[in-house]
């Protein structure tokens, strides 16, 4: 058994190969009531013998898996972790203590109003905010992640022109788009008609105009989209689909980009999503919990999901009686804890806050764009908000790809970029910095960057066989894929 | 602000670099007309201090389970939370990290991950499981898709005894996609009417949907429902709401269920006023292929060494678009990992020791509820009573006894207004046991 | 700027040269008073125009550089910790929560009684359990270390024999004590006569008798003594010293040996120390805080520090009426978020849990004795109980030393154990495991040290340059020692 | 049990290769009629969840500053405890990690220790501070000692107006090393008597002890009484019991102090019933070698990268033994790191911020005070006030209306029994500060 790094150990196990018999880690109260044989009390055909392959462990070594394995994360209190799209920025720690207090994260969902009014003016008072930064007319809170936000906006849509008449037969979408967007559109009943982008980056607003009829539904559009740039033709792009009687549905996930300088519903969207785990900080989880406010107009909010929190003079309550909402998506009301700490962020931020977060999380990607511009392709020279995409494309010559110096951003200490996408830029490196890092920090990246850059002219092979200091070289995923091991087997 | 990090002299030189002089312009690319003049309507920034007072002031307005004893289920359960979880999850490694992308630098969350997949398949009998979804609710939306994506086929039966919640997420998902859903009544035990079930299943049907313990609490007849529906070359879909159960009850997977969905709150993750939850979906290996969401695997790196992969994506959305098996992208991660500790840290002793704890209290409620037992169906640690008198009337009585009463079943079913949903856990006392039957029943309990 | 590990960045700076002017950390509430400015309060002759030098930085650049500087740590959660002497048990998370419960943690020490009746019942349950464990009559909670404790014992001895008619001259105390027990006699205001162990590695009963006499105060010695070797003569040894009119102090630092097997009150100590940082598992916060409570009987409880802790009926009170009392050490009553822990690991293992850590903690000393006896030279072959000293008598002759062997065991991902301690072994290497450890992880431990044991025969050169794989490789002492900077400056 | 790691199978194994048959045997060691035959008096192993239960319903029996507004200082202070702090202490890398004797694998802990011994230098004024001692009265008590050990003089002058429990903490210590202390009386202005000191100052004393703010908030006449100590060659100690004071007031190093000892607690520490707090201790840089307790010093690894080690370890007891500068071995680390963590999140502003704070808001009380101010020296957050009843009495009263109110003073000053000793911080508000005027004085408060 031999162990390679002394601040982490590198030959931690399953759970399951921890596990022996006669070890435990829990402890439960004695019962209280007369103890009646199970068997007396339910027919064996119901019961199984044991929870067959449950792990035993002593809380010691419990305690010691999960810390070894933490170990092997990179993460957001360690350093920058520049991936486009995703807004990883910094989690308050305070948010995480507002969210453990008792009396907040012990409600339960369906007791009655009245002895939840705390939890309802936290869910109340959020919606309120973020109908103040969208300038839109109505929130629903319940969506669990923008993807799911998405699919109950476009019902939404779908709903409204169904009461017009027909719900129509296709939805708009820029192939810049990201891939949850065709998909819930998909899922909503629609085809996907997708609209190419301009050379400048942006929706081209001609064969936008074509494509666009009385059987499109919607047209669906993140702003600034992923490229980072903003769609300087908004309006027109409203206008030419209003007029065809469609709407417009825009994906919120880069509002970071927009805070106190422009708002969805100054711009013609009828319904939008926002993500509570990128603009407002609630911590991704390493995959979640995540939270997508689905937001819109006055003419949309009939179809919004029940129940809908209202307010009545002092006290708030839950109204399910809206016969023409799309409906549920959500058993309960959507992810509350980060609710919770979304309210906590943008209380502490304030609205003088919000709007330097903006500013700084602009001037980082803007920053980090001119100092690497000569380093790397830019495949686009148009303006860019919070986010800068390059290209592999110089690096490409030598034979080093996006992925290469990715893996070898890692050597250099930083999580890499997100990669490969959007889809309309070959080899695409997406650079989000977000507003939390110190110019030490970003220097720190872009020197990185520019160090790698110059490996891939002089020394390829170093780049090539990135990552050398994390705890595996590169996985086959090949592999992966084509014997599916998807579980631990004795 | 001390979220930011740059100071106004960094912030000098950085614009100098990026050759602009205001920061006002570096947001120019947005049309004038566009841009925001006036200062947002939020408030100005509150101070740490102020912060915390005002939600503790927003707790107090709460009725918690901190200062009250819940009886109180449904889909939501109050059970013991180990306090190692905590410490666990708030390792800034697990909570602060994203999406496991780049296996490299991600091998915690992946192998947690993969060890949460194999726990799932454990409990509930299964062959593979997924990383998480959402919560039941969408997971049984989920588990619904992939029927009818496999069968081909477009009508689905839905056992009415099913979580109402779920089933109206079902309604919205399936809402256009030209699915047909037809209820599947239950009898007087509060199973599912297995004659129905024959009567109505055919070849027409991707899928039948059943739960167990079903929302009445009652230990539905899934063996039998199961082989109808394979009978006829649909897939049976068990949802579970109560993770817990599975600690004493035979699996779905043992009872040859070809997918199992449900919510896993009960392992570990606080009532959260209904979130964040953990939708769990697991399967028969045949279908993986079909599955929604994310799946771990397990490889090698360059160098032979044992390693863990997001894997099989091309079934997800950032690579198939519109032919992708889900539209889902972010999941429920931090509560996989919460189930995941909570799983290990009871282990095999004790997830069935908790489930007999909560079998034998609430059987202690049941014997002191005798006729007034809506079903005469086998339980675990819910089941419905007929009540002495209005439901919501009982439960302010209790209320002012630190007491949290059940679920007034009017709420889902309008014909039983007088009945309540009550669940008892290992969290409850005799003492509010007795207490409670005592209001159900309006008879004194002498022990 | 070059960082080499992915999961820990290496080179993180000092605060102070993160700061920068204008960032900031913290946050505060608006003054709700009259906001006088400071010169018109007070004289300009007080008030300083800055704290030179502090840091500026933001909460992101806080959390990421603490968050660095912890990954440097090596730590129980991570791995065996087999410092001998120092009882390196895993630490329990739910001591570590119920010390952060608000009621319990918000408490003023001079509030009047009635409002910290909670409090007080802690500091009671935990001094009758403590009584129990060692069979002895009294407790006072307020040393906030041994060593504190050690001159707490000693003075209270002191003033029992001054009451007797003299202080008298002389303590005694074995070459293989810890260095507080000198230290802390000479504070008290003694000399110590130092007592050589025996070639079992016991006291010298026959020189300790002869040393005895009416000028010695007492003796101190510790036991198990810190060869993990229980003094079997302890009652021949009290009646030598009792006779004499002296009394004896035990070091109880290894009472993790002892619970539910012997307890110093029928061994004939009239006083001890325990550490609550070490039996009772309460966190060692690399260097305290801890906790030293000090238990004797009832004929030296009068001179117990004050105030002392009373029950009266269902109340407990303070009783600082003790005119025989040796006085305070501490300002208030001790380091009670300690006993706060301490309580609740006592009531978690209750009566068969304690006597089982104890059985767990000597098997697991004894294990390792057994399996690298054959590997390290055993000084003494007598039974041991809780630790096992060995010394690198079998390593010197290539060259190898303790030194070595201990940097050498970092290589393979454990922290070294005491090293040089006690005094009377040449190159002591002392270990003790504590019962928190899995098979396992001895197992894995006891072959690292066995491949060390090789590698100091086959590859010297391996041991001699170790750490390999730690942050630093080994630090100039020396130098740190001439130069002594003890602080930065700009 | 949870804590223990050993299956049975793996303890006979161990048992086993041990050569022994039980466990018992092992302890055959201890001779037969030493070892315990009965099972101790201690409760049977509590579960998690009771534990929980009995520790709240102990906190139920406190007041906390949880629930109540403290005007309660008198060498604990209720301040604010910036969020951060927990997240940074609760990582187990620091605090389950034990002294730094291993350097290499304690950089974390010796750099943060480096660091708070430099931010301690720059509060106090000092040119060298140690990693900690145990709290202020055993600072002192090791500031006392190590003037007499340098002066090799045995005579102690103490300021009656210095903490009446750190001076008894002091004799304790220096009962028995034939150290003299004697006392220094103080004006009605609150002040040490200057001319007092002068009279009884001499070639005799090794240092005279004052306090500033004093233990009656007044703020000492500090550089006078220093020059009066320095004239004969005596050391000035001076002791700090509130040091968010030092924000804003000028420094005892500034104005030439040789030793400055006192509390930390104030530096984000939870008032904790009185501990565990945090001994502070800083000198002039010609004593360093005379110093008690650690010391971290910057050095190089055998690469020449810069490093940090324990150093001048031959001041302490386990090198030195009888002939150690102190006896402390384990000291307070971890509060330490709450303090190194507390005065970086405030920084250079956020420490005048907060001293200016509670500047104005006891200001606020002092001028609504008015006469029945006894002291009419200067004072930062502490002052005592002549009260128009019994203090009990009035303190009583408050506890009605959220209050704990000050420190009778009669405690420590039975002369002074109608006294009381209150103090404000940034956590007290204007309504309750008006309140306790009001209460104090029985003059309605109008604003
Ligand atoms: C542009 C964009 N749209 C939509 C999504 C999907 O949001 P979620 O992951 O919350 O479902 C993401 C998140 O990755 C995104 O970057
Ligand atoms: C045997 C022995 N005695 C005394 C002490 C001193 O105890 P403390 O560090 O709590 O002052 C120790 C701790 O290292 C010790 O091991």
């Amino acid at each position: 058994m031999t162990r390679t790094s002394v601040t982490s150990i590198l030959n931690e196990p399953l759970i399951f190969e921890r596990s022996a018999p006669g070890k435990s880690a829990y402890s439960l109260p004695r019962l209280d009531v007369e103890d009646v044989p199970v068997e007396e009390i339910l027919d064996s055909k119901y019961l199984r013998t044991e929870v067959r392959g449950f792990p035993e462990v002593s809380e010691v070594e419990l305690i010691r898996h999960f810390t070894r394995l933490s170990t092997w994360n990179y993460h957001i209190d360690l350093g920058m972790y520049p991936l486009g799209s995703c807004t990883m920025k910094y989690n308050p720690k305070l948010n995480e203590r507002v969210a453990r207090i008792p009396s907040i994260a012990l409600t339960h969902p369906l007791q009655e109003e009245q002895h939840s009014q705390g939890s309802l003016e936290i869910l109340f008072r959020l919606q309120e905010c973020l109908k103040e930064l969208t300038a839109m007319d109505a929130v629903s809170l319940q969506p669990a992640g923008g993807a799911q936000a998405e699919l109950i906006g476009i019902l939404m849509i779908r709903a409204h022109l169904t009461q017009k008449g027909s719900p129509r037969k296709f939805v708009l979408i820029p192939d810049s788009a990201h891939g949850t967007n065709p998909a819930s559109a998909v899922l909503a009943g629609y085809e996907v008609i997708s609209i190419p982008s301009d050379k400048k980056g942006r929706i081209d607003v001609k064969v936008m105009a074509e494509k666009m009829s009385e059987e499109v539904a919607c047209l669906m559009l993140t702003n600034p989209n992923t490229m980072g740039i903003f769609e300087t033709h908004i309006e027109e792009i409203a206008q030419i689909v209003h007029q065809k009687g469609g709407l417009i549905y825009m994906d919120g996930a880069n509002f970071n980009a927009l805070m106190g300088y422009a708002r969805p519903g100054e711009m013609g969207i009828d319904v939008l999503h926002l993500n509570l785990h990128k603009t407002f900080s609630t911590p991704h989880g390493g995959g979640g919990p995540g939270s997508g406010p689905v937001v819109c107009k006055e003419h949309l909010a009939p179809y919004l999901p029940v129940p809908r929190i209202e307010q009545e003079g002092e006290r708030y309550r839950l109204n399910s009686d809206k016969p023409e909402s799309v409906g549920r998506v959500h058993s309960f009301h959507g992810n509350f804890g980060m609710a919770v700490r979304a309210l906590c962020y943008i209380l502490s931020c304030g609205r003088e806050g919000l709007k330097e977060l903006s500013e700084m999380a602009v001037l980082s990607a803007n920053y980090i764009r001119r100092r690497l511009e000569g380093h790397y392709e830019l495949p686009y020279d148009t303006d860019i908000l919070h986010e800068v995409v390059f290209s592999d494309k110089k690096q490409h010559k030598n034979g080093v790809t996006t992925q290469d110096i990715a893996k070898r951003l890692i050597d250099y200490g930083f999580h890499p970029p997100t990669t490969y996408f959007p889809l309309i830029v070959q080899g695409a490196l997406m650079i989000e910095p977000t507003e939390s890092h110190s110019k030490e920090e970003l220097d720190a990246f872009i020197d990185a960057m520019i160090a790698i850059s110059r490996e891939a002219r002089d020394d390829p092979e170093k780049v090539l066989s990135a990552p050398a200091t994390a705890k595996l070289t590169r996985l086959d995923e090949v592999r992966a894929a084509r014997s599916a091991i998807l579980r631990w087997e004795p | 602000m001390r979220y930011v990090s740059i100071t106004p002299e960094e912030k000098r030189l950085m614009l100098k670099a990026t050759g602009v002089d205001r920061v006002e312009d570096l947001f120019a690319t947005i049309p004038e007309n566009l841009r925001l003049s006036k200062t947002l309507d939020i408030p100005e920034a509150a101070s740490e201090t102020d912060i915390l007072k005002y939600f503790h002031s927003l707790g107090r307005k709460n009725a918690s389970a901190e200062d009250f004893e819940y009886f109180l289920g449904a889909g939501a359960y109050n059970h013991f939370i180990p306090t190692v979880i905590d410490s666990v999850i708030s390792r800034s490694e697990f909570y602060t990290s994203y999406t496991p992308y780049q296996p490299e630098v991600s091998q915690g969350t992946l192998q947690a991950t993969f060890e949460f997949q194999t726990l799932i398949c454990q409990l509930t009998g299964m062959e593979v499981a997924n990383a998480s979804l959402y919560d039941g609710g969408s997971a049984l939306a989920e588990g619904v898709l992939m029927a009818v994506r496999t069968t081909r086929r477009q009508k689905v039966l839905v056992a009415q005894s099913v979580h109402p919640e779920y089933r109206r997420v079902l309604e919205t998902y399936a809402a256009n996609l030209d699915i047909q859903l037809q209820e599947l009544p239950f009898t007087e035990s509060g199973c599912v009417d297995v004659e129905a079930l024959e009567r109505l299943v055919s070849e027409d049907h991707a899928a039948v949907v059943i739960q167990s313990p079903n929302f009445f609490g009652v230990l539905d007849d899934v063996e039998q429902a199961i082989g109808l529906t394979q009978s006829v070359g649909a897939l049976s879909v068990v949802v579970v709401s109560e993770a817990i159960s599975l600690g004493l009850l035979k699996p779905p997977g043992e009872l040859g269920a070809d997918i199992v969905v449900g919510e896993g709150q009960s392992l570990g993750i606080p009532l959260g006023f209904g979130g964040p939850y953990l939708g769990l979906f697991a399967s028969k290996d045949k279908y993986k292929r079909q599955m929604p969401g994310r799946l771990v695997g397990q490889t090698v790196d360059s160098e032979g060494r044992q390693g863990y992969v997001l894997t099989l994506a091309t079934r997800e959305q950032h690579i198939r678009r519109q032919k992708a098996t889900s539209n889902i992208c972010t999941n429920q991660g931090l509560c996989a990992l919460v189930a995941t500790v909570f799983m290990s840290v009871l282990g095999k002793q004790g997830i069935r020791e908790l489930a007999e704890q909560n079998l034998k209290k609430a059987f202690h409620l049941r014997k002191l509820l005798g006729d007034s037992l809506v079903f005469s169906g086998a339980t675990f640690n819910e089941m419905v009573v007929e009540c002495s008198e209005d439901p919501a009337e009982i439960n302010r009585h209790l209320v002012s006894e630190g007491i949290i009463g059940g679920l007034p079943l009017g709420r889902y079913f309008p014909d039983r207004s007088n009945q309540m949903l009550v669940c008892v856990t290992e969290q409850n006392s005799l003492e509010k046991i007795n207490r409670l039957a005592e209001a159900l029943t309006s008879v004194k309990v002498t022990l």
